[in-house]
């Protein structure tokens, strides 16, 4: 772990102090007002992810990614000199945990920055305590399109697109490459996200095409290990096309009981958190099925913005983890990425010396920064704008596991909820030309 | 021990939670949670006394923590919401006690749970209302009419816990050693004798259940004003174990024990998740393991020995 | 097809899945409900002995496939994991662990399997990792049934329609003879009945209490293994599986094995239904048959009332 | 005199067992009347049926004019009926004292949850029914601590400070010392008579009930076998061969 062994000696010393209970040895609170402006040893980041229970999936990668990242720019001497580290505290045990943690990391550890969260409850919990205690905060992977769309924040930013373009662009590509497909069912996760993905796809797709039959709406609990009904259910019903925005182990384990009862035969799968999936299943998800990832992360990204870093960071990725990186990773490079740009931007602007953290906070508003496969502009709202790649599943030699080809990168502009705007809304004005202008797919090469 | 040590250990501790929560700002917050913890526990630690353990009981807290959610909209003064939620949960408490009480053990537990899991599942459901997972934010709240903000907010319910947690401490002391309490007491170890004393274990247990369910209210309650923020994970069914997890380890001979376990879960887990951020939940079970088979009292059973040794 | 010949058809399609649901159920909740009768100790460590299983199991069959065993050997490697795992597990927690907690109050010896619940949870992880794990060659090898469904043809895999329900089957009727017609068996009955007059009686009970928490801990290995074909193990595995037992068990009737059978059937077939009829309910069937069984039975479905003695 | 309790034709059965058979006994206001009979006759049953524990199948069961058959054993005690144990039930986790303090408190039918139990009033009544018991020594000896003799005069004393009108006791000597025995009883007998309670004692020991009892019943498969003074009962043949040829005194006795 970076820099563990500091930070396991900071908070030995604090639980020996807390232990004393001497109130003069708890000296344990952040860095003081006066601090503000005077240049730090090294820049401090708390990163919020899950590292215990069914989303550790997403969370690990993503520590692994930060690990990696923070080691890079360390060697490369630091950000405007100063050398980074990150803090990880868990999700798992729930959102009144969080919230006391991201106290912690702000009031005690002192940290600059703080990258929350993957789940959406910590979001929601976190902007607003971003502001209270008005320290920078990259929302790193959360999806719930409801945080910059109900609020405003000044010190909360998403590095990240949001649900509902993650969740259109998989209609778009399913209306340009099936444009005939009459019925549909959907079998989602019975929580949050399952429901307001199904919400998203479902009024995009009534007003993008009216009339296609909702043949089932299935949400099996979150978690479940049998899908054995729900999969008999569709067998039976036979919609051409299945919507499933499960993620983790409750997709993967959906896709290979699909898979061993031959749903793929009768059915059309899109599966906008699949590209996430698709190492561990393996070639057991056929070839023809649409699948996404949260944004354009695909190492095999067709057109990336720079080519080399793409491979650079993929390589590295996977000489050190031994896997190919999935979107949490990518999610989790843009947060880094944003908080370089971010941070060498505001001491710029200060002429060398370090930014407040209202200067510093300041800074993200309109940044853009590169992302491994594009750029990524973070809005006036704080809303990140981040392309979307949907592609169709091949089976090729070279990989043990599914590939995508005919793949399509949606530039964010025209798919992500324009500012002030609720996406419920906007998606009732979308027009068919919208279909029309899907840009050309790219096959695998 | 006797009363006046104990009012004394109990005003000691509430100045030692003062004097933290002054010197290291970010515990403020933890310390509320642990004390709004305590409050629930306390419910649990009644219960306990007739024998009985609760796997639901954070169904109340969830209860009282969403009437919070969605009453803070209405009227958002924290003087009404506490009292609406530990109502609401009280009430919930005294409908579902009418059917639990007439069950033990396992089954008084297995049912308390399943029925914190029908709300965790109802929570999620309806989502359309709740947002499900997401949960409900909730807005700045008043208190006596005066909005206060970041700091004076936090103090403002710390100091209600505080309050809430002395009071609440001293009822259910003073009810322990009441008839009444000693006739829960008896329901552990020979209920058929307190039917032929013209005593209804039923009742006796109906009434601390509804006093669990309202303090448990109060907990959740603070919560809610706490972290601004609330999900169905309050009403899971591990929640409703931290609860008799920490009554354990505060020990069940006190009114002190649960706040001195909620105080000392909610620390380990912060300093264990500072200290292995992936492995914080073993920790946390081998204290409690440490306890439970090095000193089955709990907490508060190791001060007692302590001084008598002394 | 006639709306009537149509329901017809869902109804059995809607059993074959409930079936082995049930199937599934049942391995898990027979190894704690047999542990249940002879400690009187609800185990929740059990749901991570499950997932413990389905990891070793899955180890196990991937690293035999990969010396270039045939896929069908992936079905006894399932079953040596699951004795592997209990025999090594089983005899382990019981000696330094429930042994210890004998005679002490129930809640404790309860939260001593929270507490190992705790640990276990973190160290699997630790061990096996976070991503899902998956063996499913002996599914795969096994093969897929076409199911009549009027003109139409539905697949199931053979491993759902025959092994798991096999397996089943074959282990309550192992149990209901070794428990009716041996000697070791009749022990256990009589331990569970009433552990001092078992003991009066000259048996053993350590040797009967260590002995069944090793099978226990074998069936929720089994559990798990058998698991890997279908399911993508993930951390929390665990405690989503405990929480559903929890439920088979109190419906059940305390040690009855024939009680969990038809309570994992009842669970089983009315989850499956559910999701034809009311999707939105099917996480609630559980609690709502168990509570439905407790208002009309306290005991649950096989389980004797105590006799209180007076 | 009219009769206190009143059991006309009670049946009972457990399977093929019959418990009772047709019972039909009436207890005198003021009377000590003891039950003997070998194990299994059906004595403790008549006192479950009688305190509300058990619901016979058939018969009536009047208290002081008034049908009590299918009432809760709470309303049972409230009517002024109370009970002692052949197995003692004690609260295992309180002291003696705590354990009589209880009972006492629980006349006052609504308990109260503001006083404490150990209040003066409540505790003075409780160590003076302690004293005449003479259970001063252990008064502050938790009950899983005592011996079964002492947790048998508890259990009494606990039942005596209900202040009941009629007091059935099942065995309310078994495991008491031999040498003990007489003075408890007497002591017993002494404050009851005090009280003007009715008592309804089953016993084994042929001394004490020829000592202490107005009448004696004779319990056999169910019936009353014989009813009557001592003197005329313990010397019918027919009773010696069948009950006290074969109880031993003292013994353990199934609940039956």
């Amino acid at each position: 772990m970076v820099g563990g062994g500091d930070h396991a000696r900071a908070a030995l010393t604090r639980r020996a102090a807390l232990g004393a209970l001497g109130v003069g040895g708890l000296a344990l609170s952040g860095r003081s007002v006066q601090a503000q402006g005077a240049k730090p040893a090294e820049i401090k980041v708390g990163i919020a992810t899950y590292l215990s229970g069914p989303a550790s999936v997403f969370g690990v990668p993503g520590r692994q990614t930060a690990e990696m990242l923070f080691d890079e720019i360390n060697a490369a001497g630091g950000i405007a000199g100063i050398k980074v580290r990150p803090i990880f505290v868990d999700e798992g045990p729930g959102v009144d945990h969080v919230v006391g943690e991201y106290r912690r990391l702000v009031q005690s550890e002192g940290v600059h920055l703080v990258f929350a969260a993957i789940s959406s409850a910590d979001c929601i919990a976190c902007a607003p305590l971003a502001d209270e205690l008005k320290r920078p905060t990259l929302l790193w992977d959360c999806g719930t399109q409801r945080i910059f769309e109900d609020n405003r924040y000044a010190y909360a930013f998403r590095t990240q697109a949001n649900a509902t373009p993650e969740i259109l662009a998989a209609l778009l590509y399913l209306l340009k490459v099936k444009p005939d497909f009459k019925s549909i069912a959907v079998i989602n996760q019975d929580y949050a996200w399952g429901r307001d993905s199904w919400d998203i796809f479902r009024t995009a797709m009534n007003t993008l095409k009216p009339g296609v039959k909702i043949s089932a709406e299935l949400f099996p609990r979150f978690g479940a290990t049998d899908f054995s009904t729900e999969i008999t259910r569709v067998l039976a019903l036979r919609p051409e096309v299945v919507l499933s925005t499960s993620w983790g182990g409750d997709l993967d384990t959906l896709i290979r009981q699909a898979s061993d009862r031959k749903l793929f035969d009768r059915s059309t799968f899109v599966m906008p958190l699949a590209e996430s999936s698709l190492q561990r299943v393996g070639k057991a998800l056929p070839a023809g099925q649409i699948v996404g990832a949260r944004g354009d992360h695909w190492f095999l990204h067709p057109s990336p913005e720079d080519p080399k870093r793409l491979a650079q960071f993929t390589d590295t990725y996977r000489s050190r983890f031994n896997a190919y990186p999935i979107y949490p990773c990518f999610h989790m490079a843009q947060a880094v990425s944003a908080m370089k740009a971010g941070v060498e931007k505001a001491v710029a602007a200060k002429g060398g010396g370090w930014p407040t953290d209202a200067e510093l906070a300041a800074a993200f508003k309109g940044l853009r920064f590169p992302s491994p496969t594009a750029s990524v502009t973070i809005r006036e709202d704080g809303q990140g704008l981040e392309n979307q790649l949907i592609g169709t599943t091949l089976h090729s030699d070279r990989f043990p596991f599914p590939v995508l080809t005919d793949m399509v990168v949606f530039p964010a502009e025209t798919i992500t909820t324009p500012v002030g705007q609720k996406s419920a809304d906007w998606l009732k004005t979308l027009t068919p030309e919208m279909v029309a202008k899907v840009p050309a797919a790219q096959a695998f090469q | 021990m006797s009363r006046r040590n104990e009012a004394l250990l109990a005003l000691l501790g509430a100045a030692l939670v003062v004097a933290l929560a002054a010197a290291v700002p970010w515990l403020r917050f933890v310390l509320t949670i642990a004390l709004a913890k305590g409050l629930a526990v306390l419910g649990i630690l009644l219960l306990l006394r007739a024998g009985q353990v609760s796997f639901g009981h954070a169904l109340y807290v969830a209860l009282a923590a969403y009437t919070v959610a969605f009453a803070g909209g209405l009227v958002p003064e924290a003087l009404l919401l506490l009292p609406l939620a530990a109502l609401v949960a009280g009430l919930v408490g005294l409908a579902i006690g009418l059917f639990v009480v007439r069950y033990r053990e396992i089954f008084f537990g297995m049912l308390n749970l399943a029925l914190s899991m029908v709300f965790y599942s109802v929570l999620e459901k309806f989502y359309a209302i709740t947002h499900g997972a997401d949960g409900i934010r909730i807005g700045p709240v008043t208190f006596l009419g005066q909005r206060l903000s970041g700091e004076a907010a936090e103090w403002a319910v710390l100091g209600l816990a505080l309050v809430l947690a002395l009071g609440f401490g001293a009822l259910v002391r003073v009810a322990l050693l009441s008839p009444w309490g000693e006739a829960l007491a008896g329901i552990k170890t020979r209920e058929t004798r307190l039917d032929f004393m013209g005593i209804a274990p039923r009742r006796v247990l109906l009434i601390a259940y509804v006093a669990a369910s309202a303090m448990a209210g109060c907990g959740g309650a603070l919560i809610a004003l706490t972290t601004r923020h609330v999900t169905p994970a309050l009403a899971y069914w591990t929640t409703s174990g931290e609860l008799v997890f920490i009554a354990i380890l505060g020990g069940a001979g006190s009114v002190l024990g649960p706040f001195l376990g909620a105080a000392a879960y909610e620390l380990t887990r912060v300093y264990a998740a500072a200290l292995v951020a992936n492995a914080w939940q073993m920790v946390l079970g081998i204290v409690l393991l440490g306890v439970i088979v090095f000193a089955p009292g709990g907490l508060w059973g190791l001060i007692t020995r302590g001084r008598k040794a002394a | 097809m006639s709306w009537l010949s149509e329901n017809g058809l869902i109804v059995g399609l809607a059993l074959l899945d409930g079936l082995s649901y049930a199937a599934a159920v049942f391995m898990v909740a027979v190894g704690l409900n047999l542990v249940f009768g002879v400690l009187r100790v609800l185990n929740v460590a059990h749901g991570s002995l499950f997932a413990i299983g389905g990891y070793v199991a899955a180890s196990l069959g991937l690293f035999v496939l990969s010396l270039g065993a045939p896929p069908w050997v992936g079905l006894p490697v399932l079953l040596a994991a699951a004795i592997l795992v209990g025999v090594v597990l089983g005899p382990l927690i019981e000696r330094l662990l429930l042994r210890r907690m004998q005679g002490q109050e129930p809640v404790l010896q309860l939260l001593v399997t929270f507490a190992l619940f705790m640990i276990l949870e973190d160290l699997q992880k630790l061990v096996f990792g976070v991503q899902p794990v998956v063996f499913d060659a002996p599914l795969k090898w096994l093969g897929t049934v076409d199911v009549p469904f009027g003109a139409d043809t539905i697949p199931f895999t053979a491993y759902q329609l025959y092994v798991l329900p096999g397996v089943a089957v074959a282990t309550l009727a192992l149990l209901a003879f070794v428990l009716r017609y041996t000697l070791i068996g009749r022990m256990v009955v009589a331990v569970t009945a009433d552990r001092e007059a078992a003991r009066a009686l000259g048996i053993d009970a350590a040797k009967v209490t260590l002995l069944t928490f090793t099978v226990g801990t074998i069936l929720a290995a089994l559990g798990g293994a058998l698991s890997v074909p279908t399911v993508s193990l993930v951390p929390g595995v665990g405690a989503s599986t405990i929480v559903l037992s929890f439920a088979v068990v109190a419906t059940a009737g305390l040690g009855q094995i024939e009680g969990a059978a038809v309570a994992a059937l009842l669970i089983g077939l009315g989850r499956s239904f559910a999701v034809y009829v009311a999707p939105e309910f099917e996480v609630v069937v559980p609690y709502a048959i168990m509570v439905a069984v407790l208002l009309f039975r306290p005991q649950g479905l096989f389980g004797v009332a105590e006799t209180r003695r007076i | 005199m009219s009769a206190l309790l009143s059991a006309r034709d009670l049946r009972l059965a457990f399977g093929g067992l019959k418990a009772a058979d047709g019972i039909d006994l009436d207890v005198e206001a003021g009377e000590f009347l003891a039950i003997i009979g070998p194990n299994g006759a059906g004595k403790t049953t008549f006192i479950n049926m009688t305190t509300g524990y058990l619901k016979p199948q058939g018969g009536s069961i009047a208290f002081d004019g008034q049908p009590i058959l299918g009432l809760s054993p709470r309303r049972i005690v409230g009517l002024g009926v109370a009970r002692s144990f052949q197995l003692p039930q004690l609260f295992a986790e309180h002291t003696v004292l705590q354990n009589v303090a209880l009972a006492v408190a629980s006349r006052e039918g609504r308990l109260s949850l503001w006083q404490p139990l150990l209040r003066p009033a409540i505790r003075e009544e409780a160590q003076e029914l302690i004293g005449r018991f003479g259970l001063e020594t252990v008064a502050e000896v938790r009950a899983d601590a005592l011996n079964e003799g002492t947790r048998k005069l508890v259990d009494i004393a606990m039942a005596v400070a209900l202040r009941p009108r009629l007091l059935l006791m099942d065995e309310p000597t078994s495991g008491v010392a031999a040498a003990e025995k007489m003075g408890i009883v007497e002591t017993l007998v002494r404050v009851l008579r005090g009280a003007g309670v009715t008592a309804v004692f089953v016993e084994h020991d042929m001394d004490v009930v020829g000592r202490f009892a107005d009448r004696v019943a004779v319990w056999g498969q169910g019936r009353i076998a014989a009813l009557g003074p001592p003197r005329q009962v313990l010397n019918d043949p027919e009773v010696q061969r069948t009950v006290i040829g074969i109880a031993p005194t003292g013994g353990l006795h199934a609940p039956a």
